[in-house]
């Protein structure tokens, strides 16, 4: 199944949700912010939400900026 | 002293907004912050890059300091609404620094696209600070917009050349009635205290002080030249005068 | 810390020198002295009134000072001389600070006569701080005549104008081995910063302090500014650039 | 008997003493300097010495001064 | 010489554009174009005033001039495009330069309405000469939409302050591939002759001229300070140097 | 036009004076000069060089010219005389420019060595111009001395950097009755042009020109940029103001 | 019959042209434009053109302006 | 015989005039002014002039110079 990651597509197994895609990419979940088609996903929403075929998803966090 | 900075509902004592921008290490950040005295600090948003560790910058920045995200990397109003959004979602508050660039060699700011994005965002409750380019109806267009304060540039981002558009600054500072902001191009506490002199409700410094070879000691630096300044503000600026005043008594000479 | 100004056999931490002319009342002084954080401060001689009472300015100076008297109302040196003379007599150390002046207009100094005072005075053992219209041949001659620091203006006494004499000002700081003091002209923190931010030694600043609203506070800001300026060039300051340096990062954008 | 004191030309009784004389004008000794004919008289010098005709007397003191 | 600026069609010789108004007489406006030059000259458009003889200032413009009606009095892009197409009536040409203000203490320009009206107003076949505060990002619109040049403030209207936005000229005369004319707030011949040195195409001097004692001299002033500005921008101006470089040779002395 | 400036007997029309150094071939010097208009132009005195072929650059000097040999080369006042007769020996005239200078790296001339010089050739009968770094009693010496003109530095020699002695330039201008004359230092026509708006009687120029890639055009701007700056200093230059100030009417509007 | 004309309300006779009213006005036609309800007016339609009730006329010239 | 001619020592024979030694050193003599023991010499003196032993003799052009 194929979903875009912050810019890149790439292939993931059917039925994971996006908590667990955070887990497999060992990413520490703390500082992370989630958009999934454009809309953010709140924190408590990760472990329900089951990601999609062509599903856009960014994981930002916050970097040095002036 | 209750010479407080009032912007979004909070009530602010030092007038030097601190950049995160460009330190060689996050561990010098928050010495640097501390040394500043910095209470409104800046952040940028990127991807993760899941092959290397990263660290949270937030982390680096005392939890006393109000965090204040940009919308760098955004080129029009819609990236920057995005990019607000996502950072409120963070957790850090809603204060936001709009930053909308479509110029990559004097990063100038869109002033058009700023103000569409300072309406959006002030709408959805956000404490919006844009930075734009100088220019008193663009400065009431973003006042009337919700803008919590502006945010002029005194020269081209990380040029250290300082307050090159004072004549604009000058009267933005006599009209617009929100906090102006002097942000960009400050590159020494001279030019920092020139500002407050001017009547700036603050400035906001960064790649000359995370850049320098002692961060923390340019930023105590800043730090006091920005109070030096608004001191002397407050205290009312003497008028110059074209010919000399003795300052020494014109009577008592011993040659008379 | 550590940066210390050496002059005359003292160690001085604080690079404002503080002038007591123009102070509408000598009860100031102290409050004034204090908040500057001034360990060196001017005075001027003049006649005793003897049909008014009058009070003595050196009483209002805090002990810890050194006291620096001036020979303002010299016309020439023979004259400079002889005020030096008299203030050392009264007791209060062997500080002097040339001011020969035939000018009324712009109280410019006279370098010529200046120097052949800080001739005779350091022979006698003065610790002579002669205040000069910035001119590089004639700091040379100071300097080999024993002048303890040399004292170039900024603009003319009580102008507030400003460092207008920068461009020998700097020349004098970068070949000049005694202190370089700007005296004269300073009329805002900002300039006082820059001042040390080019790397003068000190600064003296008396009118935009006596002559303010509020003289402490104002004297506080002036504290604050040459503290900041010197932070910074001992730091070492920036340089500029023509084009912007982009202070957030340039990849990791959401829009790749 | 005559002298000149801060410019002034006076009378003044003869065979008074420089602290004798500071002391008739009333003025606090403290924080003066004399000059007597153009060189410093110390403060121990006021007492002995005797004010003579055509003296010029200097009585300054320190002031505001920048 | 072949140093000619194309705007509109048109091969201009004298890069001094003259404005008409404040002149004490009209009968002054004939001699001050011919002093200085000038083959542009600006018009404002009023009512007439039925009960007082007026003349129609366009006959005192000599007729070998471009006629350049300004849009003076328009507080929006609508009033703007009202007045040029009633001034495009009148016969003298399709020129005009847009100026749409809503500030009446600094007559700063909107720079958003102004960027509406000259869309409109060059698909409408007009030369269009944008008056604006000059900004990157509008500039390149303002290209981008037609106009046939660029004309960025120096400092506010009939100021004689100069070119206080030096910074951001420079960076449009750099970026802006039309023609970039400083308007506004040029005060004295040497002010031309920077501008035009920085690489201007033009300048347009209303003021500066107009309320001069002799109008005509000081017209033909600004015309040789331009023409020398441009001269060494085409000459090309030397880098400047922080030591001394001798202009007399260093050898063959004397005293060897 | 009758504004002729008088020094040493000679009514000079033009204000701008050249100097010969740095030409890149003797040849240039007559075309230069013309283009100039200058009628004061300096040379040096050298050593011949048996060795080698030399030109006399006085032969490319036009012979309408009052030709102003300069003293570079002397470090004190007894080799600048020594110059000064050798010159007047070549029987070219009785001009002199002095110029004492023991400082290799910013070139600063010795006013006190100066000062000396001028009084001995005053007193044999030149015409003295000495050039000095500005100092409003030195000035007055020299002036008192039988100089007939004074000739302050803008910035160092060679420099391009400008007036940045405007302060102390400005003070000469208003209190020196002889000429003063601009000499060293200026880069740009717009700072000769603003010299002469400062009531500067001439400048001298010589780098600038010199070393343009076509000295000839530059020659022209700085002529032009000259008699640009004396015609505005006589038509009376105008006031600055903070506010702006209409150009086109506030009545007759459209929309009223 | 009334007209609005340079933004004054003023009562004419019913039936005269632009041309005629600007010949009533006594102002040289020759540098004139003549805009009516906010559409401009070429010379040659103005002595066809009769003025109506209510009808807007701007008269306009060319002045001073920088 | 040596003399001092520009600073540097050189040998000369006796006899010879001013006039005598520019032309030995082919340099033309018309804009060269000629300075003997540090006092000026005039054209006229030049070939009357004789150089003598120890004399220092200065030959100076114009050139170049600001």
């Amino acid at each position: 199944m194929q979903v875009t990651v912050n810019g890149k597509t790439e292939e993931i197994p059917a039925g994971i949700s996006v908590a667990e895609y955070l887990d497999r990419r060992e990413v520490g979940r703390d500082s992370l912010v989630v958009e999934l088609n454009g809309t953010v996903l709140t924190r408590p929403e990760w472990p329900a939400r089951i990601l999609n075929t062509g599903d856009r998803l960014e994981v930002v966090r916050f970097v040095q900026g002036g | 002293m209750d010479d407080l900075l009032a912007i979004g509902g909070q009530k602010i004592a030092s007038r030097l907004f601190l950049g995160t921008g460009k330190f060689s290490a996050n561990r010098f950040i928050p010495l640097t912050v501390e040394a500043s005295g910095a209470q409104v600090v800046t952040v940028a948003l990127r991807r993760v890059d899941f092959d290397h560790a990263e660290e949270d910058v937030a982390s680096f920045v005392p939890p006393t300091c109000i965090l204040m995200p940009n919308t760098s990397g955004a080129r029009n109003a819609g990236e920057a609404v995005r990019l607000a959004r996502i950072a409120r979602a963070a957790g850090c508050g809603n204060w936001v620094k709009i930053e909308v660039i479509d110029d990559q060699k004097y990063l100038l700011p869109d002033n058009y696209e700023t103000l569409k994005a300072t309406e959006v965002l002030a709408a959805e409750g956000f404490v919006v600070l844009p930075y734009f380019s100088p220019d008193l109806t663009v400065a009431r267009r973003l006042e009337k917009a919700g803008a919590a304060a502006v945010m002029p540039l005194g020269s081209p981002i990380g040029s250290n050349r300082g307050l090159r558009t004072e004549e604009l600054l000058r009267i933005l500072i006599a009209e617009i009635k929100v906090p102006v902001i002097v942000d960009a191009g400050i590159g020494r506490p001279s030019e920092a205290a020139y500002a407050m002199e001017m009547g700036a409700a603050a400035v906001l410094v960064n790649t000359a002080i995370a850049t320098a070879q002692d961060p923390p000691a340019m930023a105590r630096a800043f730090g006091q030249a920005v109070a030096a300044g608004r001191t002397a503000y407050l205290a009312g600026l003497p008028e110059t005068s074209d010919l000399a005043r003795a300052s020494s008594p014109l009577t008592g000479f011993l040659y008379e």
